[in-house]
């Protein structure tokens, strides 16, 4: 069904974000209505469409953006998958920017915050949207932008610059593996971009090239979905302003890598599908390890989103893309949740560090309730929204390979544990020493978003549920996965101990490990704690090499080009400047001899030139005599 | 008898008028002041051209008993030497360094030598040609020896001597080529020569030799253009001016006369002026290259463009004729232009280093521009004069399969874009002498003027004059019948 | 007539300002940006009376000149040209407003640089080959001037250096435009004629002609290593003549290969087609790791041009319509867009004096406009989709990417768009983000005029980048009958 | 006595010139080989008019000696004027001008 | 050989020996006069091939004019000469390439058919008049222009100039 008032959907908030950055400064305070407003015309509008998607009939919207030997179309199309998006982007991101607000409240860039917020609302809603993989590219980038300009919104700031910029780099690296695979997939035979073509497409290219497309455009999901080991940038990220990293780095951007995925699993091969299932479980373990020493409330919650991203590669690595899909939207619900509950307490205390907080659930009671309530679906308690995800991922591991069933088994605990650590050490315990003033609970318009995404948070698994489904429904899928018994037990078994061992360790800070092993679990929490030295490997084995190729190679351009060209034994600057002039004419890197040559000859007339007539005329009767001998 | 002289002189006015003008002007020299003998020089020339536009030749006649040839090619080289000592005659004018007292002998003498390069032009017979070269070079060594500084004096000397010497060797070369043959007017000479079998002729081509030396010497070709530098270095910048031009038109009109007398040995002589023209250029720029005096730089950009103009010369054909004369004319311009520029900054600052440039810009805007023009013209650069006459000459090259010799010519036409935008650099850069506006005399700016308009006009408008090149050229006229071959 | 007027426009603007005094200043400006304003009009009715279904020349006009040498006054525009042309009257037109920051010799200045305006435009619509050549070289005396009497720094040196390695450059295709007249029969410099005779010309003279030409463009795209001239001509020219520099001048080596070396010699490029893609991964590689060493505002964008420049060689290699679509909308589209940062980098010069990357910081705050823009700028230039230079770079790989003998360059060059995200975002970082440096706390934002140079700009950016086609659709036919002449496909 | 014994003796004149104006440093004594050398052609001149019986051969040495007067002439101008401004006689002693 | 070689024989030997002379001896001085002697012999060469007038214009010219002139300008000259002059530091090349274009020359002319005998004879004075004032007018009148330039001409460039003696 062709339906143009597709295109209204990103067109309200990338209006929003049009007016505001043309005249944001005018509005004062009605610039951040003027984005809810959008963004709530696109929920609205996209709500008002729910019909099309459960009928399993796509709304599509094309036109030609580009001609070449063949018309490049862009499309919008709103099937189960990217309708689901829609729904948890509109309503999160409005949520999230009443919000914000009041936790913008008097930043001097007020109106510029909701510009770009509502630029990235556009781009996200663009790329769920999209009918093919070149208008989801240049949504992504668009959201890559928008994450550089949130999060280095406060750019005074020498660390959010930093990040801002770390973040836009890392993930164009990852980018760049995209765009590659989109030229690949353009033009191999019989390829196409368009989303609904892959299916068609992967019977008819051969495997090792599939792997070598799918592959290029799992690396474009590895960088905006922070897989390791493009991971670096996103706790980096946590720089932004606190609703920004709630959006942008836990529910919605992030994700968007597992969307990708989700979008073009027709083409993934079983090789590389391995690769997938290697990586997701490679940053789950590994970030879920390094959240368990974090001492910084976003940093845990990032490493927390690194890890739960895992969890979604990883059940996208084994097949189970529906299941993966599922976790994205719980996990967008709780972990915006948990983001805006940290971003509570930092707004209440201007602190974000562990250690100097404490006993926050007096003085906070709201934000101390849905924080628990978030961190319990996150953490999978049998009913909340985590718990049905989870459980869908878990089933699904079991079917593929019991060792991963463990493994991830393992790391739901440890998503306990860092979780209950954190909300423990947080909002009980002794009350940190204020810094001049009392914590408060913040005003309603900051808190009555946290109960309705805490809503959200606790109940939106049951879409998903055994017996009652839509969400699989939506996507295409119909058997859906039935209530497992061990497994629920085992995942809420692994929740105690979890939790347990975070009341233990982590909040009584007792150290349970017998004594012989002791400095090998210290070294162990020094590296973890220590984020396993990834930034400082890249600092020196990526970054420094770079830049230092690239200094050579400016002094290479100076000195050796330049001066190859201009002589690099220059006797007077323009003495060297006819060498300059040789050299370029004679195209050759040993030109300094030749240059060195003409001067030579210039100077050979000038000692001919001796000033002495006799010697002149010697030279003509010599000459004279000359000719006459060679001309016959 | 007395008709064959009546109908000579009819024909013969322009010279005729020049030649009485130049005795007139020495004569009177000595008793009037030099404002007179100017105006008597500025009557003598415009009487010349009055009558050179009136000639209307385009079939040859031989004048005066066959010594003297009346046709199309020697009416055009007859402009160009009359236009040179026009342009000259200006800057001998405002020269601050030729003394007022001896300026009406300077300009007596620059007209007797364009009477020399009238006749030159049109020499038709072996001992016309000698007296006329003579003549040129009498008249030359006078005028280089004209300042009462050491330097003039010296280039004054070697000057003659190595004319001396030339001459000397080109007479040799004419008396052996007349016992050869027993011929002195030149169409005979070339009949005789037709018919000459093998043992005479590699004589004559020994004796042609030594007749090319003196016009070689004349037009600087290498490697008889030693003495180039060292004498324009000494001679008063006017003179200077002159020697850069009107021999180089009247030899290379000499030249392509005895080309035609010497068409049977020319197979033989061919690569060796081939090579020579190459030679001539890259030598040329190449010493160009690194020199501090403007006036023995503009020496050497002298040889490289005579091996520019010998293009035209070494292809034989009629479009190497025509580029030849549309190049000379435009190298007459530009080259006069800028020695009229280098006249008002000699005037200025009485030195001759290039350092003078530095900052003419801040001190005279137009001057500092004309300049920059007349050196983008002779560097090659469109819209510009040169520009045409050196694509006319290249592709002349090219036309005939030579394309070796034009890439030579592009090689050292890219040498030399860089000692003549040094000196636009130099112009534009900050001064470092005076800084006082700087204000040539009227007749320097009538002559910068001139040529400026001609440069311009001429580049973008050529058409007229190649026209009437090309009509004029294209007929198949005796004097150069033998060189245009289909 | 409507061509003779792009060229006579600014002749006449240039004689009126001749003959005005030196002292009226405003009176010499208002000529200027009017004579560059009536271009530019009457660029945009040209766009509109184009047929773009067309691939042949239109508007064609042509007067006998020099019959002698078979040189017409010939003039003529395609898809092709028209980019191009509307390329130079817009910046020419912004580069005037720019240009009213020049503080001495007015006169001298905005004659020059209508001299240079003529030279752009008639390099673009010459159809005359010895027409061409002349505008072609015409360019380079007044460009030589503005950088030698109105630049900063070594700019004697520059100027210098600028005119020697092009007049060289343009010596060499010189002596390919004698040896294609000298070939062709009937002699002619009619360079639509010449095309159709393009396959005739034997293989071995076609080499030849092909490098006389690619030294007489690789010189002005330029092409690694031809490029050393570029970063001290564009570091010392004052702001409006980089722009110009960058802007249009680059662009007519690139031009070059489409009008003349394609067509002339098909195929020479056809056999030469990996050396132009090699050349042109070397230019994107190459020249975006020295722009990520520089410390100059200025040094590192005239590098990035290097890189950005790249593209059009890889596009051009590609001899597929997406990849010759992209090279001329790359050429159109960094245009734009490095006149924006020369701009900008004129804007900021003007009010520091400086233009060390150090020297800056958190000026974000202090200038939120310019900000803006020279975000806006940047973005733009490193390949944000939404902006022309991504369109251009798409449709260049794409193009590139297809054809088996240069893919590894593309891939190559495709590192190329990480180092542009990286030395931007250094550019930012070191401009406008982190703690304001205290000397520029009294820095002025954008002038009204300053922001009338650049809005036009920011729109036809935007503009190019959401919808391409349009330009596209100018371009296609005659790019569609460029590949099959060269190809025969 | 035949006619090549003559020519040769002009050639061996003119060479005597030649060597002359090469080696002699007096600047007078570089007008003397000049004459030498005038003085060859000429007489190949006067031989060959003979031969030809051409009287305007003869015309022709007439004006060479005229010529070789002026050239005497301006010649002793311009020596005059170096030893005035150079204070020197000698031809090799005049190198201000090199290079 | 017959009786007319005699004569130019002896003055052929003359004609070198003086040449000889001119351009070796050391005293220019005596160069001179040696030149007198190689104009004489000229002359008398000019005599024995039958141009009477010419030997006279010879003498005339050269010996009363030129070599007068010469003599005059040594003498006047002569405090600017030095006793001891070192010979000229090329003669060995000059030499060289004098003989080397002596010999080419040679070697032309050499084994060309010329006349066996000078053909016999005497130019008529009034064939070389009638040439003069018809087929050579023009030169004719050219010269005496050449003659009253370049004396004018003359004396303007060796005219002291002021601030020299």
């Amino acid at each position: 069904m062709i339906m143009p008032q597709l295109a209204l959907i990103p067109a309200f908030p990338l209006a929003a974000f049009a007016i505001l950055i043309l005249a944001g400064r005018h509005l004062g305070r009605w610039s951040a209505w003027l984005a809810i407003v959008a963004l709530a015309a696109a929920l609205g509008l996209t709500l008002t469409i729910w019909h099309a998607p459960f009928a399993g009939q796509p709304l599509i919207f094309q036109w030609t953006w580009l001609i070449g030997s063949q018309p490049w179309l862009l499309g919008l199309r709103v099937d189960g998958l990217s309708w689901i998006m829609l729904v948890v982007v509109t309503s999160i991101g409005s949520l999230i920017a009443c919000y914000s607000t009041g936790y913008m409240h008097g930043d001097p860039r007020y109106s510029r915050f909701f510009a770009y917020f509502s630029l990235f609302c556009a781009a996200m809603l663009g790329l769920a949207l999209a009918d093919n993989l070149l208008l989801l590219f240049i949504c992504w980038e668009l959201m890559g932008l928008c994450s550089y300009l949130l999060i280095s919104f406060w750019f005074e700031k020498p660390s959010a610059a930093a990040a801002g910029r770390k973040a836009f780099l890392t993930t164009r690296v990852g980018d760049v593996g995209l765009f590659a695979g989109i030229l690949c997939l353009a033009w191999v035979p019989h390829g196409s971009l368009q989303f609904a073509a892959l299916p068609v497409v992967a019977q008819q290219v051969a495997t090792p090239t599939l792997t070598l497309i799918s592959l290029l455009i799992f690396m474009g999901a590895v960088g905006k979905s922070a897989q390791f080991p493009l991971h670096v940038w996103l706790p980096d990220a946590m720089e932004g302003p606190t609703p920004v990293s709630a959006l942008i780095h836990a529910a919605t951007m992030v994700a968007a890598g597992v969307y990708l995925i989700a979008r073009t699993f027709p083409l993934f091969t079983p090789a590389s599908l391995h690769v997938v299932l290697t990586i997701g479980l490679i940053t789950h373990v590994f970030a879920g390890t390094i959240a368990l020493t974090m001492t910084d409330i976003k940093r845990v919650l990032a490493y927390s989103t690194l890890s739960q991203l895992g969890l979604m590669v990883v059940a996208m690595g084994i097949g189970a893309w529906p299941a993966a899909m599922f976790h994205l939207v719980t996990h967008a619900y709780f972990k915006a949740l948990l983001f805006l509950a940290a971003g509570s307490v930092i707004h209440a205390t201007h602190e974000q560090e562990l250690s100097k907080l404490g006993g926050l659930a007096r003085t906070m009671p709201i934000t101390s309730t849905v924080f628990l309530i978030a961190s319990l679906s996150m953490s999978g308690l049998v009913g909340l929204s985590g718990f049905w995800s989870k459980d869908a991922i878990l089933l699904a591991a079991r079917h593929y390979a019991p060792w991963l069933f463990w493994v991830l088994l393992g790391g739901a605990g440890m998503t306990t544990a860092y979780i209950a650590r954190l909300y423990l050490r947080c909002f009980y315990g002794a009350a940190a020493p204020h810094h001049g003033h009392a914590p408060h609970e913040s005003p309603a318009i900051m808190s009555l978003p946290l109960v309705a995404l805490a809503v959200g948070a606790a109940l939106v698994g049951w879409i998903g549920s055994p017996g009652f489904s839509p969400f699989f429904t939506l996507l295409g899928v119909h058997e859906a996965h039935g209530f497992d018994l061990p497994v629920a037990a085992l995942s809420t078994l692994a929740l105690a101990v979890g939790s347990t061992v975070a009341w233990i360790v982590g909040f009584r800070r007792r150290n349970l490990l017998p004594a012989f092993l002791r400095p090998a679990g210290l070294a162990l929490y020094r590296l973890a704690a220590h984020k396993y030295y990834v930034d400082e490997l890249y600092q020196r084995l990526l970054i420094h090499p770079v830049w230092a190729l690239g200094g050579l190679l400016s002094t290479f351009d100076r000195v050796v080009v330049d001066g190859a060209v201009n002589g690099s034994g220059r006797v007077g600057a323009w003495a060297s400047e006819v060498q300059a002039w040789i050299d370029r004419e004679i195209l050759d890197r040993c030109v300094n001899a030749i240059g060195t040559t003409t001067r030579g000859l210039g100077r050979v007339m000038r000692w001919i030139q001796t000033g002495m007539v006799q010697h002149y005329l010697l030279m003509a009767v010599i000459a004279v005599v000359v000719l006459a001998v060679t001309v016959r | 008898m007395g008709l064959v002289l009546g109908e000579s002189l009819r024909a013969w006015w322009p010279e005729a008028c020049l030649g009485l003008g130049s005795l007139l002007a020495v004569l009177l020299s000595a008793f009037v002041p030099a404002k007179t003998v100017r105006a008597v020089a500025w009557a003598a020339l415009a009487a010349s051209a009055l009558a050179l536009w009136r000639t209307t030749a385009p079939t040859p006649t031989d004048i005066f008993y066959g010594v003297i040839v009346c046709d199309a090619l020697g009416l055009a080289f007859r402009w160009l030497a009359l236009g040179t000592v026009a342009l000259v005659l200006l800057m001998v004018v405002g020269a601050r360094e030729i003394e007022e007292a001896y300026r009406g002998e300077a300009i007596g003498l620059l007209l007797f030598v364009g009477f020399g390069l009238l006749l030159l032009s049109e020499a038709n017979h072996l001992l016309m040609a000698y007296l006329a070269l003579e003549l040129v070079s009498l008249g030359s060594y006078l005028l280089v020896g004209f300042l009462p500084q050491r330097r003039s004096a010296e280039a004054a000397l070697k000057y003659l001597l190595f004319g001396a010497l030339a001459s000397g060797v080109m007479l040799f070369g004419m008396s052996l080529l007349f016992g050869l043959t027993g011929e002195l007017s030149f169409p005979a000479l070339a009949s005789s020569l037709a018919g000459i079998g093998s043992p005479m002729r590699e004589a004559a081509l020994l004796a042609a030799l030594l007749m090319l030396v003196g016009v070689a010497f004349k037009i600087s070709m290498v490697p008889f253009h030693l003495w180039t530098p060292d004498v324009y270095e000494g001679a008063p910048v006017a003179v200077t001016a002159f020697l850069s031009v009107g021999p180089k038109v009247a030899g290379l009109a000499l030249l392509l006369r005895l080309c035609e007398v010497l068409q049977p040995l020319w197979p033989a002589l061919a690569p060796m002026v081939l090579g020579l023209t190459v030679l001539t250029m890259t030598l040329g720029n190449l010493a160009a290259l690194t020199q501090t005096n403007v006036k023995r730089l503009l020496a050497y950009s002298t040889i490289a463009q005579v091996g520019y103009l010998l293009i035209g010369f070494v292809v034989q054909t009629p479009a190497g004729l025509q580029a030849l004369i549309v190049y000379l004319t435009a190298y007459l311009f530009m080259n006069l232009g800028l020695f009229a520029c280098v006249q008002a900054l000699v005037n200025d600052t009485g030195q001759e280093s290039l350092t003078v440039f530095q900052g003419l810009y801040r001190r005279a805007p137009w001057l500092a521009l004309s300049t920059a023009l007349f050196l983008l013209s002779l560097a090659g650069l469109p819209p510009l004069f040169g520009f045409i006459g050196k694509f006319m000459l290249f592709d002349a090259a090219i036309q005939t399969g030579q394309g070796w010799l034009a890439i030579a010519a592009i090689l050292n036409s890219a040498m030399a874009v860089y000692y003549y935008v040094n000196i636009i650099r130099l112009m534009y850069a900050a001064p470092t002498g005076a800084t006082t506006a700087l204000r040539p005399c009227l007749g320097l700016r009538v002559a910068a003027g001139v040529c400026v308009a001609a440069v311009l006009g001429l580049g973008l408008w050529p058409s007229p004059l190649l026209a009437r090149v090309q009509a004029r050229l294209s007929v198949e006229g005796r004097a150069y019948s033998a060189i245009i071959r289909p | 007539m409507l061509l003779t007027g792009l060229l006579l426009l600014p002749l006449i603007g240039l004689l009126v300002i001749l003959a005005l005094p030196k002292t009226a200043v405003t009176a010499i400006r208002s000529v200027a940006l009017l004579a560059t304003g009536a271009v530019l009009l009457l660029s945009i009715l040209l766009l509109g009376a184009f047929r773009s279904e067309v691939a042949a020349m239109q508007f064609v006009a042509q007067l006998p000149w020099i019959p002698q040498l078979n040189v017409s006054y010939h003039v003529g525009i395609d898809g092709i040209s028209l980019p191009m042309v509307l390329l130079t009257a817009i910046l020419s037109f912004l580069a005037c407003l720019g240009s009213f920051s020049i503080h001495e010799r007015h006169k001298e200045y905005f004659a020059l640089y209508l001299l240079l305006v003529i030279g752009m435009m008639g390099t673009f619509l010459a159809l005359d080959l010895f027409l061409f050549y002349i505008f072609w070289e015409l360019v380079l005396v007044p460009m030589y001037f503005l950088i030698g009497i109105w630049g900063g720094g070594r700019r004697e040196y520059s100027a210098f250096k600028f005119f020697v390695y092009t007049l060289a450059g343009s010596l060499a295709m010189l002596l390919a435009i004698l040896a294609l007249y000298w070939h062709a029969s009937p002699r002619t410099f009619d360079m639509v004629e010449l095309a159709r005779q393009g396959h005739a010309i034997p293989l071995a003279l076609q080499r030849l002609l092909f490098l006389g030409f690619f030294l007489g463009f690789a010189v002005k795209v330029p092409v690694f290593p031809f490029h050393t001239w570029l970063p001290d001509a564009h570091v010392d020219a004052p702001t409006p003549g980089s722009v110009l520099l960058a802007g249009v001048l680059l662009k007519m080596g690139g031009y070059g290969f489409f009008r003349l070396a394609y067509p002339f010699c098909p195929d020479a490029a056809w056999e030469f087609r990996w050396v132009l893609a090699a050349l042109g991964a070397i230019n994107i590689v190459y020249g975006a790791f020295v722009a990520l060493a520089q410390t100059d505002f200025k040094k590192l964008v005239a590098y990035s041009s290097v890189s950005h420049m790249g593209f059009v060689l890889l596009g051009l290699a590609s001899f597929t319509p997406e990849g010759m679509q992209g090279a001329l909308l790359q050429m159109f589209s960094h245009g734009l867009l490095t006149g924006g940062m020369f701009l900008l980098v004129g804007v900021l010069y003007d009010r520091t004096h400086t233009r060390e990357l150090s020297a800056f910081g958190g000026l974000g705050a202090r200038v939120p406009r310019y900000a803006g823009l020279l975000i806006f700028f940047s973005l733009g230039s490193l390949g944000l989709p939404g902006l022309s230079g991504f369109v251009a770079e798409f449709l260049t790989l794409v193009g590139a990417f297809q054809v088996p003998e240069i893919r590894w360059p593309t891939v190559l060059s495709l590192i190329g768009i990480v180092l542009a995200a990286a030395y931007m975002l250094k550019v930012i970082q070191l401009v406008l983000l982190g703690p304001l440096n205290k000397k520029w706390q009294a820095l002025q934002d954008l002038t009204l005029r300053e922001w009338l140079s650049l809005a036009p700009l920011v729109v036809l950016v935007l503009l190019i980048g959401i919808y391409p086609l349009g330009l596209l659709h100018v371009q296609e036919a005659s790019l569609q009958q460029l590949i099959y002449h060269v190809t025969g496909r | 006595m035949a006619v090549r014994t003559l020519v040769l003796l002009a050639e061996a004149l003119f060479c005597l010139g030649v060597y002359g104006l090469l080696t002699r440093r007096h600047a007078v004594g570089l007008l003397l080989s000049i004459e030498l050398i005038l003085n060859a052609a000429a007489l190949n001149f006067v031989l060959f008019s003979r031969v030809f019986d051409q009287v305007a051969a003869q015309a022709f040495t007439l004006f060479i000696i005229a010529l070789a007067a002026c050239e005497a002439v301006v010649g002793l101008a311009i020596i005059i004027r170096l030893t005035r401004t150079a204070q020197t006689i000698y031809a090799d002693e005049a190198t201000v001008l090199k290079g | 050989m017959n009786t007319a070689a005699v004569p130019l024989a002896i003055l052929s030997a003359l004609v070198l020996v003086g040449a000889l002379w001119v351009v070796t001896l050391h005293n220019l001085f005596r160069a001179a006069l040696s030149l007198g002697l190689v104009f004489l012999g000229i002359a008398g060469l000019f005599i024995c091939l039958g141009a009477e007038f010419l030997a006279l214009v010879q003498l005339l010219i050269y010996v009363g004019a030129i070599l007068v002139l010469i003599i005059f300008a040594i003498m006047l000259t002569n405090s600017w000469q030095r006793e001891t002059l070192p010979a000229s530091r090329q003669r060995l090349p000059a030499a060289l390439a004098a003989l080397a274009l002596f010999a080419l020359l040679a070697r032309a002319t050499w084994v060309l058919a010329w006349p066996a005998q000078i053909p016999g004879g005497a130019t008529r004075l009034k064939d070389l008049g009638l040439v003069l004032v018809k087929t050579l007018v023009l030169p004719f009148e050219v010269i005496s222009l050449i003659f009253v330039v370049v004396v004018v001409g003359a004396i303007a460039v060796a005219a002291p100039r002021k601030g020299q003696s």
